[in-house]
């Protein structure tokens, strides 16, 4: 008879260190890290500048934030996966680009009002299904297939656009910026709206749960007879979606379009989703973790333009806050590998 | 009710199913054993449906199937544990086990978390664990997870009213003497629900449990018994080609350790985790440490690796005091450590055998300096011949080896590296009866080179049989230390005393 | 013997997987010559390999980092910066400008490593923070403009411009670069050392490598390789500026990956950049030569680019692709 | 001999700037009957290089190119590589100091700029006018190392000089970009509030980003904005009152002269080393927009397309670039 003694006991001891730990867990839980980071940060810019904690100036924030919160809500999907999206520019300036050619603008005659709006949101949705579509079935790193549909989504933007920027003239969704609900403009609403919905998603539905489940382990997962290329798929999907909204916002915020109206949104938006303690390798972290991010990155440029830094270092001090914001937040205890 | 008709698969060009014909009956337990790499693996996989046989066919209540991935295996009722978890670590214990078959739990487009949960704690209830459901797995324990995948391949009760097929590979590896008990007697209650397929290389066990017993070699079925029909022995001649030594754990070789002191910790104390341990390991010493999960024991064997920093107390190497802070500075020490997760920690999978042996000491392979190929790959197929590793060559990579001669492979890295001191953690798991002897016969030669050993070990007899000495431990401290030597070992009971 | 039992290796080391990347160039450039004939003269082979060269330098250097399972975001600032301080220093202190810019790139690479490795930040986000920080440097340095080497620093770098034997100077330093990072990645410790981490960072460790010296190192030899690379665009371009290599981080990861370097590491290597770098030219120039409609340039581009990854990548070697 | 090709080199496509470069570029290769390639840099100073080099290479250097380089560093290799070739080109906008036309005859034709301490300083003090001469401005500068950017600038330095009861409240960088802009001009509200009477922009996509800015606050007509290169969307606010000017180089005419000027040097229409400097190297004329002269503007630049006389080569120039 051989006997088996690894589990004989597991009680008495290792509960009562489990207890200890619990409790060592609680005080360091590193997964609230971020939310402390951004009271700090609130903290810090209001000692140095009131003004920052006027309801105003907190309005103008959430302003900011509704685009790159809209964006990274569907970012934050694919790096769940444990993919990257480098597309972000090119579904949004596509959305953009569709919108204001088909609603009233001054290139073209079109007036299609809302339908503009589905359009733009559809043909960003499209683009991501096609993605994940190139993604799964040539079997190439989602890196690659993103990289590629970046430069195809924005030469299809400049070549509609002919690379002018047409005006957005369409009354009803310029108020997406324009006109106010609740001391909020409408596109804030939105941007919430979308926020709710990836909560939803990522939380109540199987959908969300198989991104979680691909991210820690796309062959367990598979084993678990999850459908890992339809889940891919539609995650790509869903974060062109939130694209496609985050583009016609943009369109209605700047009341118009040009093919580069995204540049520089990519890497703004990965960073929020990375200081906002989602794990690049996937499986950790989530949209609630995306909206901490994304303010901590937004309230740290409006508070540099509070404090009047000069532009002169800005960029260099907002790289040292960023490295000091994940290396202060990230929970390294559960992120054993860093890559 | 599940049958296998000349199934063959290869991979890359090998065969690891050479027209596997089998019949799992209705309300039956079919045992199946064999070495490693024998093809067991393969042919449940193949069963679940998550490999694709390149030829033969499978037939279910006499209808050929084909499965084309897990969830076609599941429609039909098979369900599988598989050898290597397959949980997620970064969901919770009851998202695991409904993973893949939430729809039950979905009521407008959302899932109801809570009766998902609630259904969870019914299925575990009824294999009779206590384990939260909420928690996130990584934070489960090796065995609690064993449990949590039996659960989860049982679910599949709840959906398919056809009888069920649960293919359990190598369950029991990891689980303990009473929690194999509660398996088994599970297994026998569902029995009238299902048939089941069970994987181990503890024959003993096979035959308890099983109804008949398959003996797979070489991807092939070679025989078929009643499990009443057959001995321990006789099947353990008929899988390996010889017969069982007697003296297992070869306490013939077993030669007193030298004077010089190797390992020598003294009042070794690390956070929370242990304290107060004085271990002294001489050239050519084996020393066992027996405890229980949680005992600390794996927090020591860790800190002489390297992996942890002790904080109480001092350690000395070959007589020289030291504070390990990475892995890297015990290996400059000539300590070598083998892993129980030997597809994380031991071996980089992706890399050839001839990678994986020389990466502690890339000395023996370099000229000025610079690796050279062609004495990296000789050495490789050296230790391939001297080992009797499984392989055609010293290029494959480690990931496509059995688990024994993965095993192998890491010994042949601390072989080389010339490692002094070799930490041995669970070196056996997973590996079938011959492998094993193959793996003791080495940890004896190791030992009459004076190499000093630390192990752990799945059973206690391996511990005791193999070592000079067992220390016990209890609670981060050492409660009992036992002499070992031939003719004069320790009884078991005596050191589960001071384990519980 | 020796060779032959090479030769064997390299045969099942699956060496049709290997060669697929350089059958991809030599089809492309037989599409481009067909397309419009008069592509395959030497003139413009020789025109191909330099304005390759500064591209393939940059991806060289990252693949080390890619190898190990990370990503370098800061070499197009650590290129900048070297081609600013370059500039600055020429007039002053004469070649000796050169080991400084690119002692530069070594610093900062070492910074980039140290704050992922030490930090703990993602590389991902540790060199998109150390580029900004780089290229705000870069600015001040440059004090916020463009610095032309005038005449007399020219002279100091008129031997990057020219050429030897006929070949120009650029296209040999490249190689020399390649070969020596070619070696380095498979005939030393330290490159077997970056592929084991790379494939296995946990089983790398327990072997007792020094996971984060190793990965020091790739940022290190990654910052620098940078900063050569900024030498030469500063050289060719006679000038210095903080924005000199924007836009080339992009093409340069584009390079290692269409390459068949395994994006999530511990796969692939130098020769194979060097061969993914000269198809991202070629499709380039390729495009200009056939004359693609400029406003299709970059969909042409994007298309190329997933198929030709679609056709390199060793999927046998990759556990997920993700 | 084969008719000689056309080329346009240009940042990209994707600015309305150097869109309307591309149609005068058109317009004027449809007036002379020959063929026009367009090559975009992307940004990317190598590849704008590049190409060039490959278009030399398949046309054996029977080309004229006309060059908006995408920094300044571009200008040298581009020129030494078109003379190695022969080819005749024209730069515009950004160049080293030290790289001068007639050290490359006679392929080097021309180099035009717009004085952009001028336009800076033009702008400027037209908004300081219309806020009434006195209170605080906020300014959005371009791409900090970018030369136009920061002959803008001194611009704006030089009339805020002139004028002590103006005062600077910051100036920040958008980059050209009109999102950065927008979201910065948040903020400075924020830290300003009502002392932001007037906000410089040294471009027009900065500014119209400042202008929705102020629109979504409900400022939009209230704070005058100004801005640089006379888009579609500027003149249209000039004329609605929410910008209170902007000047133009007037891209379609640089897209055209600068192939005109490099065609005739090639036809051997005149002789590039006899020309006066102020031919060589010269700053165009800028074109301001204001409320005075925009419905004309509008009629004869935005609502059809420009007439220019390709012929008059030197008729733009308002003296040589100083150094
Ligand atoms: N994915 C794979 N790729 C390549 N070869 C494989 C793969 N899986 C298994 N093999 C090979 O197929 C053969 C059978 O392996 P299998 O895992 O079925 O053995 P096993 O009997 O389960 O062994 P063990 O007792 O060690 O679990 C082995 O030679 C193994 O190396
Ligand atoms: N454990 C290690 N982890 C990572 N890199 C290493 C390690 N050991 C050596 N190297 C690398 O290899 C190079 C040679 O190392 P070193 O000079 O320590 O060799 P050595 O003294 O000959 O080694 P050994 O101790 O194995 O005989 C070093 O410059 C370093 O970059
Ligand atoms: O838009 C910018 C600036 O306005 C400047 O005119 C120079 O380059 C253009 O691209
Ligand atoms: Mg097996
Ligand atoms: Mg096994």
């Amino acid at each position: 008879m051989t006997a088996n003694i690894d589990n004989l006991k597991a009680g008495g001891a290792s509960e009562r260190r489990s207890a200890l730990l619990g409790l060592a867990r609680r005080l360091t839980n590193k997964r609230a890290a971020p939310l402390f980071v951004l009271i700090a940060l609130c903290v810090l810019i209001t000692i140095a500048n009131p003004s920052f904690i006027e309801p105003r100036n907190l309005v103008r924030i959430a302003n900011s934030a509704a685009v790159p919160l809209t964006l990274a809500m569907g970012l934050t999907f694919i790096i769940l996966l444990g993919s990257i999206d480098l597309s972000v520019e090119g579904s949004l300036s596509v959305a953009a680009m569709v919108v204001v050619l088909l609603a009233a603008n001054d290139a073209n005659t079109n007036q299609f009002g809302w339908l503009a709006v589905f359009a733009a949101i559809a043909a960003s949705t499209v683009m991501g299904l096609a993605t994940g579509l190139i993604q799964t079935m040539l079997r190439i790193p989602s890196f690659m297939a993103t990289l590629g549909v970046w430069f195809i989504g924005l030469g299809i933007s400049v070549y509609m656009l002919g690379g002018s920027a047409v005006r957005l003239m369409d009354p009803s969704i310029r108020n997406l910026a324009l006109a106010r609900f609740a001391g909020l403009p409408l596109g804030v609403w939105v941007a919430l709206g979308a926020f709710a919905f990836a909560c939803t998603i990522q939380y109540h539905t199987r959908l969300g749960r198989y991104i979680m489940a691909i991210g820690g382990g796309e062959d367990l997962a598979e084993l678990s007879g999850v459908n890992v290329r339809r889940v891919r798929i539609l995650a790509f999907g869903l974060a062109g979606f939130f694209f496609g909204m985050a583009g016609v916002l943009s369109a209605a915020q700047l009341g118009r379009s040009d093919a580069v109206i995204a540049d520089g949104r990519l890497f703004a938006a990965v960073t929020a989703v990375v200081v906002g303690g989602t794990a690049l390798t996937g499986g950790e972290g989530g949209v609630v973790n995306t909206l901490i991010g994304v303010l901590i990155v937004t309230i740290l440029g409006n508070g540099m333009i509070l404090l009047g830094v000069s532009p002169y270092v800005q960029q260099t001090a907002q790289g040292l806050m960023i490295i000091a914001a994940v290396a202060l937040s990230l929970d390294r205890i559960r992120l054993q590998i860093v890559k | 009710m599940l049958s296998a008709h000349s199934i063959t698969k290869s991979f890359a060009g090998v065969p690891a199913l050479k027209g596997v014909s089998l019949e799992i009956r209705p309300n039956e337990v079919v045992g199946l054993i064999g070495e490693n790499g024998a093809g067991k693996s393969t042919l449940m996989r193949v069963f679940a449906g998550t490999h694709q046989p390149d030829g033969g066919t499978l037939t279910r209540d006499g209808q050929p199937v084909r499965l084309r991935n897990a969830r076609d295996g599941a429609a039909n009722g098979i369900g599988m544990v598989f050898q290597e978890q397959s949980l997620l670590l970064n969901l919770s214990v009851a998202e695991n086990i409904y993973l893949g078959q939430e729809s039950q739990f979905v009521r407008f487009g959302l899932v109801d978390w809570k009766a998902m949960r609630c259904a969870a704690r019914r299925q575990l209830d009824k294999i009779g664990v206590d384990i939260d459901v909420t928690a996130r797995t990584s934070e489960l324990t090796f065995a609690a997870r064993q449990m949590v995948e039996l659960a989860k391949a049982l679910t599949l009760e709840e959906t398919i009213a056809r009888p069920l097929v649960i293919l359990l590979d190598e369950p029991t590896s990891v689980l303990s003497g009473s929690d194999i008990e509660i398996l088994f007697n599970r297994v026998r209650s569902l029995k009238s629900r299902a048939s089941f397929v069970f994987v181990s290389h503890r024959l003993d066990e096979v035959l308890r449990i099983s109804d008949r017993v398959y003996t797979m070699k070489d991807g092939e079925v070679v025989a078929e018994h009643r499990a009443s029909d057959i001995s321990g022995p006789e099947l353990h001649k008929i899988m390996v080609g010889r017969g069982l030594h007697t003296a297992y754990y070869k306490e013939d070789r077993q030669l007193p350790p030298r004077d010089e002191v190797l390992v020598d910790a003294t009042d070794l104390g690390a956070g929370d985790t242990f304290s107060h341990v004085d271990l002294k390991i001489h050239a050519g010493e084996i020393v066992g440490i027996a405890g229980v999960v949680g005992s600390g024991r794996e927090e020591v064997t860790r800190t002489i690796g390297g992996f942890m920093s002790h904080t109480e107390g001092s350690l000395k190497i070959m007589g020289e005091a030291v504070h390990f802070r990475s892995p890297e500075q015990a290996v400059r020490r000539s300590i070598g450590y083998i892993p129980r997760e030997r597809r994380l920690e031991g071996l980089v999978m992706f890399l050839s055998i001839a990678e994986n042996i020389s990466l502690a000491d890339l000395s023996a392979v370099t000229k000025n300096g610079l690796i050279n190929y062609h004495a990296e790959r000789a050495l490789a197929t050296d230790w391939i011949s001297r080992l009797h590793i499984k392989a055609p060559g010293p290029d494959i990579a480690c990931r496509k080896l059995s688990g024994g001669n993965q095993q192998k492979v890491v010994l042949a890295r601390w072989m080389t590296a010339g490692s002094r001191i070799l930490i041995l953690d669970h070196p056996t798991r997973g590996l079938d009866v011959g492998a094993k002897e193959e793996v003791y016969e080495l940890v004896r030669e190791l030992s009459r080179q004076g190499v000093a050993i630390l192990l752990i070990s799945d059973t206690l007899e391996e511990t005791i049989g193999l070592s000079h000495r067992v220390i016990v431990m209890r609670d981060g401290a050492v409660t009992a230390r036992f002499d070992a030597a031939p003719g004069n070992k320790p009884d078991q009971v005596d050191v589960v005393r001071a384990m519980v | 013997m020796k060779t032959y039992s090479d030769i064997r290796s390299f045969m099942s080391a699956g060496w049709l997987q290997g060669a697929i990347p350089p059958i991809l160039l030599v089809v492309l450039i037989l599409i481009i010559e067909i397309a419009a004939p008069g592509f395959l003269s030497g003139e413009t082979l020789m025109l191909l390999l330099s304005n390759t060269a500064v591209l393939f330098i940059l991806a060289a250097g990252v693949t080390f980092v890619i190898l190990i399972g990370g990503i370098d975001l800061s070499i197009q600032a650590v290129a900048s910066l070297a081609s600013v301080i370059l500039a600055q220093l020429l007039p002053r202190i004469g070649l000796w400008a050169f080991p400084v810019a690119i002692l530069s790139g070594l610093v900062f690479g070492i910074l980039s490593g140290y704050v992922h490795v030490r930090l703990k930040v993602p590389s991902f986000v540790a060199t998109l923070a150390t580029g900004g920080v780089v290229a705000g440097i870069a600015l001040w340095i440059a004090d916020g403009r463009a610095i032309t080497i005038e005449e007399g620093g020219r002279a100091n770098t008129a031997w990057i411009n020219g050429t030897v034997a006929g070949i120009p100077a650029v296209v040999l330093i490249a190689t020399l670069i390649g070969l020596v990072a070619f070696f380095a990645m498979r005939y030393t410790r330290f490159g077997r050392y970056s592929l084991a981490v790379g494939a296995g960072e946990p089983a790398a460790l327990a072997a007792g490598i020094n996971v984060p010296r190793t990965k020091i190192t790739a940022f290190a030899v990654s910052g620098m390789l940078a900063a050569i690379a900024g030498t030469i665009l500063a050289a060719r371009l006679s000038s210095g500026s903080p924005n000199l290599a924007n836009q080339l981080l992009l093409p340069a990861i584009a390079a290692v990956i269409v390459g068949g370097t395994a994006i999530t590491g511990g796969l692939g290597g130098v020769a194979r950049t060097a061969v993914g770098a000269l198809i991202i030219s070629i499709v380039r120039i390729g495009m200009t030569f056939v004359g693609i409609n400029i406003f299709a340039e970059n969909v042409v581009f994007g298309s190329v680019l997933i198929l030709a990854v679609a056709i390199t990548i060793d999927r046998s070697k990759i556990a997920i692709i993700k | 001999a084969d008719k000689p090709t056309l080329v346009t080199s240009i940042r990209s496509l994707s600015n309305p700037y150097h869109a309307v470069w591309k149609s005068g570029a058109e317009a004027f290769a449809k007036s002379v009957g020959l063929d026009h390639v367009t090559l975009v840099s992307e940004g990317n100073s190598e590849k704008g290089i590049a190409d060039i080099k490959a278009l030399l290479a398949k046309t054996g250097g029977n080309m004229v190119l006309n060059s908006d380089p995408n920094d300044t560093p571009d200008a040298r290799p581009i020129v030494e590589a078109c003379a190695k070739a022969g080819a005749y080109v024209v730069t515009q906008w950004n160049k080293p100091a030290d790289l001068h036309p007639r050290d490359f005859n006679p392929y080097y034709v021309s180099h035009i700029e717009f004085d952009g301490t001028v336009s800076g300083k033009l702008i400027a003090e037209i908004l300081f006018k219309s806020i009434g001469g006195s209170g605080g401005i906020v300014a959005l500068g371009g791409q900090i190392s970018n030369t136009a950017a920061i002959e803008r600038k001194q611009g704006l330095e030089a009339a805020l000089a002139a004028n002590p009861d103006i005062k600077l409240l910051d100036f920040q960088v958008a980059n050209w970009k009109s999102s950065e802009a927008y979201d910065l001009t948040g903020n400075l509200l924020t830290r300003f509030g009502d002392q932001v009477k007037g906000i410089w922009a040294a471009n027009d996509d900065m500014g119209t980003g400042a202008l929705e800015a102020l629109r979504a606050e409900g400022l939009a007509g209230k704070v005058p904005v100004v801005g640089v290169d006379g888009i579609k969307a500027a003149v249209d606010a000039v004329r609605n009152g929410e910008f209170a000017a902007t000047v133009t180089s007037d891209p379609f005419w640089q897209g055209g002269m600068g192939l005109s000027i490099a065609l005739q040097a090639l036809e051997k229409k005149f002789d590039p080393t006899t020309q006066p400097p102020d031919h060589r190297e010269f700053y165009g004329k800028a074109v301001l927009i204001s409320k005075d002269n925009v419905e004309e503007y509008y009629k004869t630049n935005i609502e059809s397309q420009p007439t220019v006389d390709w012929n008059d080569l030197w008729g733009r120039v308002t003296g040589p670039i100083r150094s």
